[in-house]
């Protein structure tokens, strides 16, 4: 579709309305409330449902929940994340939960706050926080690693405990028939 | 119309076929199809199913092991054509079979087809005998997919998906085994995983001839293990992990080391013995995961040997050759090195000059090699290496290409006969120059006292070793991962393999610079590429003689040789 | 005036009846035997003549004797289809892995009566061209065992067994296998598997029918206890004599074991098919009626794998008239008369011949319960369906019994059951540990629904719990 | 302690391979011998009877393992096998079960085998015994005991003590070379 180029009277063109116009809109600015914000000093109050940066959490037990099943690092499009799984080795402290990663790598830079890692995640172990100001004095200092993400992330509060609950069931294990109380 | 009436007619099919139908698709399909052992056994529902293109969901049937039929995954629905009092098939008025619908249905791995059956995949009734087959293997079976290193390749997975009901119906606990049992050096089990298809115990009893799996306890708290005591040490372990249809068995190599998806799988061969198995190469950004078999029946089935697939860890080594070197050059430069070369190459006499090459190398670096040797009339040999056979794949010859070599004209026979010649003869001063490809003289009779006495030496390796240290000039070359060609099996059989990773520094595919090499000596000009320079040898080697490079395909095809 | 007709409990019943084989000859043992190996080859019209095994085998036909160990298949049926053109030796079995809950018929012939089992098993092994045969005993009979060892040397010692058995250069020998306490040993290829010395797994059938590719892969005929010892009746009276007793479809005398809330359980030896559940559970001859002051409440008809009777349910059954033509008629199950083919035509199967009687006082729930728990105990754990679904089901009625129902668990628990039967597994164990739970369901649903709406009211959410 | 097989079970095993055509199916019935000698199945007998009949452990620990009657662990001098199914919990086989438990200061909720403290006893519900119409049943070692009541359970209980008691005195005689 072609738009037809308006026709400009004599009025028009000497932009003198124009002009005027906008001076109201700055006036009104000048005279009403105040809206900005004095940052850094004053800060913005983040509404729940933010998504600011991406951290990992432990839960109550210190765990990390993560068991390095790498789904965010596939799921996310600026690939931000770089997990390192954690071998062969069987470590025995981590009991029936038996993978944890070696490295977990979010470069800050990278990510673009989507929150797909926390949709993805099926052990409820990354979250977007927050966060909104990521600062750093280098690229290399904003790839966070796994240290760094676990005492931003903190701990996570969850009321499922699935591993909690095989560990607990495997001990409490029963073997057949049950007995009867007759 | 008779004729046509037969032409359709399900009971007249040609001798030796037999007529079914599948999900309303008629079907020929041979009478008898081989066994796992290759044996002509009648056809199974299974199997006319797969040849009418319908996939039925199977844990247990593999077609490389015996039926056992207990994971009734792949249950059918079946009809025959009903029998009238006089034993013979009723007929619709139109001359069409009247098809009696079985009332039970069949697993479709064990039960053998019959003229004119028809078999039902899709039914609601199957469909629901799928959903709950999958319910009952998921009751007991842990939800740790998130741990689970089968996650991505997983049949309970892929089928739950597929077939699965969305959410649970179990309330009660679950029955818990135990998990991380080392059953031995490379294989690691989790019997809660495991829905005992018993593939693992077949395999290795059936096939392997290690009867050291077995299924302890019962009922529902049946749990798939080794005698106490005993490991799980035979040649061919880690295949059980690859026929694990869940995560039960898994190898300790790549024990949570990635996620199967983000592995780029290549089509290669294996380089660790004459056998030659077709394998998948698992790698992400440049570096190698595993290796894994690729079915091909007329060389290694569907299996590998533990030898063989754990036989790469040698390729990230730190000794590798990154980059062009020698006494003789200056810079690390590929011109020169290429020119340095050439240039004494072109000063020799011939009479003077021996080449080594090793049977490491493709069809196609062993060709220009020849053309190199007949160029400079320089005898040649390769260097043999051997180890204990065994009787299902490893082959005592551990070069992955002496049959390719002998066929090239390489390779002396036996291999490796001339070794000591030319060594007596470099001692003697009869040979002046030496070129070596892919091998260390110094360990195959040839002293690096031998090597100083030389005018010019130049080697090529992939990692440093003997002869690179004392050569004019050497040259970084490829682990057969790195670059793409071919190999020649023991049984005369040519593959191709393709590039799964890149070589490191400078280092560059032996193809490249041989075809150079051979350029600036002969001053003879050739293509750049495998496919070109295998032209070139099949027009000139009669065992390769009309064998296209296209024709190689995925399984390879036998040589004349 | 219904009564027992005594054949093969004939002389256990007798003051003083030991398992000596004096004892046994004195009562005319082995006579059956001498009789089968004396029979002479018979000239037909077509100058061809019929083997004196073939004329026994005819016999056994002939009597229609049917299968006593719960499928009730023809006997001569069975005899036939063996491969007897492979070359290959045919082995013959005796299953007294007696272990569905609720018989102990076998128990008396092996106990109280071994060489009536052992004669008719020599019988039928000489049918069938037999040199080497096994009694599978369950484990749990120890001394039933010890009892069958020492009979079978008395029979080698007296000739009975052995090479050139009495004097007719036929050579047999049977030896006792004992089992260690599986049910699904029962199943004859389970059987046949544990006799090889693997874990008894049933087989998949095709290919592995017994009769083809039984024992090392070889002909085999598994047959009863109480099975073979008609045999040697039948060879003793002649199979059309045999025939007479009982019903056409149904001939002869069978054991049937009446256990549970009767004044007078045990095993009683009737003809097949004149005797009713009404005669066998009340009248002074069999069951002596139930306790004081109780009324009936259920019948469980073939051993705990029969689908359950209620007690005043009117069952449809198909029956023949005096005129040969069929008719379709309502009665109730305590007229139904005790035979393969009226028990499984009114809907349930009366299996191994065992009646578990339960009056009011027996609680419908902990009764599945324990025949759950029975059947996730035994479930060998081959397949899927039946390992994953016998023990979920014993699971969740353990937790009904226990008080911890909701409604819901109940048609749970039906579906499971649907989920595991109809062919889906590779034995008959899948029919036999849903067909109690989908029965007693439907027949005691009213019991089931009061007993969860009792608990589930007073109970919070079970997975609100968890959550907490 | 090693492990060694006396002449006459040895004699008595290769008697029981000799009745099978394949030595394999002499498994179960060889671990019969075994476990009667010696109380259980330790690994050593798995590992015998496995070289005996040409087979690999594992096999042998498949059929240790599936069967109930095999014990890997010895039992008290008196096994007690209390018949849990229908007919016999019908007539309270479980009510003796838990008198049982009881008196021998057992834990009658437990599953599986349990000893008593004094290692006499072990108790242990098993499956149908196919005694249905003599229920409840008991055996008791090898010899069945039928139509069970409380009374006779505790008269059962203190005939085993008994018997026990006398086979200490009469090894104590034999000891010191006293006719008992």
């Amino acid at each position: 579709m072609i738009a037809e180029r308006p026709t400009l009277k004599l009025v028009d063109r000497l932009y003198l309305t124009a002009a005027w116009n906008g001076f109201k809109v700055t006036l009104r600015h000048f005279l009403g409330r105040k809206v900005t914000m004095q940052y850094p000093e004053e800060r913005w109050a983040v509404p729940p449902g933010y998504r600011g940066a991406p951290y990992l959490v432990r839960d109550q037990t210190g765990r990390t929940k993560c068991v390095a099943c790498q789904l965010c690092e596939f799921i996310c499009p600026p690939r931000a994340i770089r997990v390192t799984p954690p071998g062969p080795a069987v470590d025995p402290s981590t009991g029936n939960v038996e993978k944890r990663p070696r490295q977990f790598e979010i470069n800050m830079l990278r990510c673009i706050y989507c929150g797909l890692c926390q949709e993805v995640c099926p052990e409820e172990a990354i979250f977007l926080m927050q966060d909104y100001s990521l600062t750093g004095c280098s690229r290399e200092e904003m790839v966070y690693d796994i240290e760094k993400l676990l005492a931003l992330g903190g701990v996570h509060h969850d009321h499922v405990r699935k591993w909690d609950r095989v560990r607990r069931e495997a001990a409490a294990q029963e073997t057949f028939p049950p007995q009867t109380a007759s | 119309m008779k004729q046509s009436q037969q032409s359709n007619d399900p009971l007249a099919s040609p001798p030796g076929m037999i007529s079914v139908t599948v999900d309303g698709r008629t079907v020929l399909v041979p009478r008898t199809m081989p066994d796992w052992q290759g044996r002509q056994v009648p056809t199974t529902m299974l199997q006319a199913c797969e040849l009418a293109g319908v996939t039925v969901p199977h844990y247990c049937y593999h077609p490389k092991l015996p039926v056992a039929g207990n994971c009734r995954m792949c249950l059918v629905e079946y009809g025959v054509p009903a029998l009238g009092p006089d034993r013979k098939p009723v007929r619709q008025p139109d001359g069409s079979l009247v098809i009696k619908k079985s009332p039970r249905p069949a697993i479709a791995c064990a039960t053998p087809v019959s003229p004119g059956m028809e078999i039902y995949t899709s039914t609601p009734t199957v469909k629901l005998m799928r959903q709950s087959v999958l319910e009952f293997l998921l009751i007991n079976h842990p939800l740790d997919c998130p741990i689970c290193d089968q996650a991505g390749e997983c049949k309970l997975q892929e089928y739950s998906v597929e077939y699965g009901r969305a959410s649970s119906r179990f309330a009660e606990t679950k029955v818990h085994k135990n998990k991380q049992i080392d059953l031995g050096p490379r294989i690691m089990l989790d019997q809660e995983r495991c829905i005992l298809c018993s593939r693992c115990i077949r395999f290795t009893r059936d096939v392997v001839g290690d009867d050291a799996l077995g299924i302890i306890n019962r009922g529902s708290y049946s749990a798939i293990a080794a005698y106490p005591g005993t490991t799980f040490d035979n040649n061919y372990t880690l295949n059980t992990a690859d026929i694990c249809p869940v995560g039960a068995l898994t190898s300790k190599d790549f024990r949570f080391q990635m996620r199967v998806w983000f592995l780029k799988e290549t089509m290669s061969l294996c380089a660790s013995c004459g056998t030659g198995c077709n394998i998948v190469i698992g790698s992400r950004e440049n570096c190698i995961y595993r290796f894994t078999p690729r079915q091909n029946d007329a060389v290694n089935s569907c299996w590998m040997c533990d030898y063989g697939r754990l036989n790469y860890r040698w390729i990230e080594r730190t000794d590798r050759l990154t980059r062009p070197g020698g006494s003789k050059l200056t810079s690390p430069d590929w011109e020169d090195a290429i020119n340095g070369i050439a240039a004494a190459l072109k000063k020799a006499v011939p009479g003077h000059i021996a080449i080594v090459a090793s049977a490491r190398l493709t069809n196609e670096e062993l060709y220009l090699v020849r053309r190199l040797a007949q160029f400079l009339g320089a005898p040649t040999d390769c260097v043999p290496r051997s180890g204990p056979a065994d009787n299902l794949l490893l082959c005592a010859d551990r070069n992955p290409n002496t049959k390719g070599a002998q066929l090239l004209g390489i390779a002396a026979s036996p291999p490796g006969v001339n070794l000591p010649v030319f060594a007596r003869l470099i001692r003697n001063g009869t040979i002046r120059s030496l070129l070596v490809f892919g091998e260390d003289v110094t360990r195959h009779g040839i002293t690096a006292d031998d090597l100083a006495r030389l005018d010019f030496l130049a080697a090529s390796d992939i990692h440093t070793n003997g002869t690179t240290a004392v050569s004019h000039y050497f040259l970084p070359g490829c682990a057969h991962v790195e670059k793409r060609g071919s190999f020649t099996n023991v049984h005369g059989r040519i593959q191709r393999f393709e590039k799964a990773v890149d070589p490191p520094g400078l280092a560059r595919p032996e193809l490249h610079w041989l075809r150079e090499l051979v350029c600036r000596v002969t001053g003879q000009s050739m293509g750049g590429t495998v496919e070109s320079v295998f032209e070139a040898m099949r027009a000139e080697v009669p065992a390769f003689r009309n064998i296209a490079w296209a024709d190689l395909g995925d399984h390879g095809v036998a040589t004349h040789g | 005036m219904p009564s027992e007709r005594h054949l093969i409990l004939k002389n256990i019943r007798k003051p003083g009846y030991s398992t000596d084989i004096e004892c046994y000859l004195r009562h005319g043992g082995y006579q059956a035997l001498r009789k089968a190996l004396a029979l002479q080859p018979v000239a037909q019209p077509d100058g061809t003549a019929i083997g004196p095994k073939e004329q026994i085998r005819r016999e056994v036909e002939i009597s229609g004797l049917r299968g006593r160990g719960g499928a009730g298949f023809s006997c001569g049926m069975k005899w036939s289809l063996v491969d007897r053109k492979s070359g290959k030796p045919i082995y013959l079995v005796c299953n007294a892995d007696e272990s569905e809950p609720g018989t102990f018929k076998d128990r008396q012939i092996i106990h109280r009566d071994p060489h009536q089992l052992i004669e008719g098993m020599i019988i039928a092994c000489y049918a069938n061209d037999v040199h080497l045969a096994f009694i599978y005993i369950r484990g749990e009979f120890i001394e039933g065992a010890r009892i069958l060892e020492r009979a079978l040397e008395e029979a080698r010692a007296a000739g009975f067994l052995g090479r050139n058995i009495l004097g007719t250069g036929y050579d047999l020998d049977i030896y006792i296998h004992r089992g260690a306490g599986a049910y699904i040993c029962g199943e004859e290829t389970g059987l046949i598997e544990s006799l090889e010395g693997k874990r008894p797994y049933p087989r998949i059938k095709p290919p592995y029918f017994p009769a083809v590719l039984g024992l090392y892969q070889c002909p085999t005929i598994v047959n009863n206890v109480e099975t073979l010892c008609a045999v040697k009746h039948i060879v003793d009276m002649g199979g059309a004599e045999y025939a007479r007793l009982g019903t056409p479809d149904n001939t002869g005398t069978r054991l049937v074991c009446i256990s549970g809330h009767v004044k007078r359980p045990g095993c009683y030896e009737i003809e097949v098919g004149k005797v009713t559940f009404r005669d066998l559970i009340f009248d002074e001859a069999f069951g002596g009626g139930l306790h004081d002051a109780r009324q009936l409440k259920a019948i469980i008809p073939g051993g705990v794998s029969a689908k359950v009777f209620r007690a005043g349910e009117k069952v449809r059954v198909t029956k023949r008239a005096a005129d040969g033509k069929m008719f379709e008629t309502e009665m109730d199950v305590l007229d139904l008369p005790y035979d393969f083919t009226s028990v499984s035509a009114a809907g349930s199967m009366s299996g191994s011949g065992a009646i578990i009687v339960l009056d009011d006082s027996a609680d419908m729930v902990e009764v599945l319960a324990n025949i759950s728990e029975f059947f996730a105990h035994e479930s060998c754990g081959q397949c899927t369906p039946c390992r994953e679904g016998s023990l979920w089901m014993a699971k969740i009625l353990r937790r009904l019994a226990k008080g911890n129902g909701q409604p819901a668990d109940l048609a749970l628990l039906l579906s499971v059951a649907d989920q595991i039967p109809g062919g889906r597994t590779i034995c008959a164990f899948g029919e036999a540990c849903s067909w109690p739970v989908q029965s007693l369901l439907v027949k005691f649903g009213d019991e089931f629904r009061a007993k969860v709406q009792a608990t589930a009211d007073k109970r919070p959410d079970r997975a609100f719990a968890e959550v907490q | 302690m090693s492990w060694a097989l006396p002449k006459e079970v040895e004699e008595k095993v290769d008697s029981l391979v000799g009745r099978y055509p394949q030595p394999r199916s002499a498994v179960v019935m060889v671990l019969h011998a075994l476990q009667e000698h010696f109380g259980c199945i330790s690994p050593e007998a798995i590992e015998w009877t496995a070289r005996k009949l040409g087979l690999r452990p594992i096999n042998v620990l498949e059929l240790v393992t599936f069967y109930p009657m095999f014990r890997r662990e010895p039992f008290g001098r008196f096994h007690l096998r209390i018949c849990r199914t229908l007919s016999c919990a019908l007539a309270g086989s479980h009510q003796l079960h838990r008198h049982i438990c009881e008196r021998l200061g057992l834990n009658p909720e437990k599953p599986g085998p349990q000893t008593s403290a004094d290692g006499l006893f072990t108790v242990e519900f098993v499956e149908c015994l196919a005694s249905c119409g003599t229920a409840p049943v008991i055996m008791c070692n090898e010899t069945q005991h039928e139509q069970m009541t409380i009374e006779q359970v505790d008269k059962l209980l203190d005939e085993c003590r008994c018997k026990c008691r006398t086979e200490r005195q009469g090894g104590l005689a034999a000891e010191h070379g006293f006719e008992p």
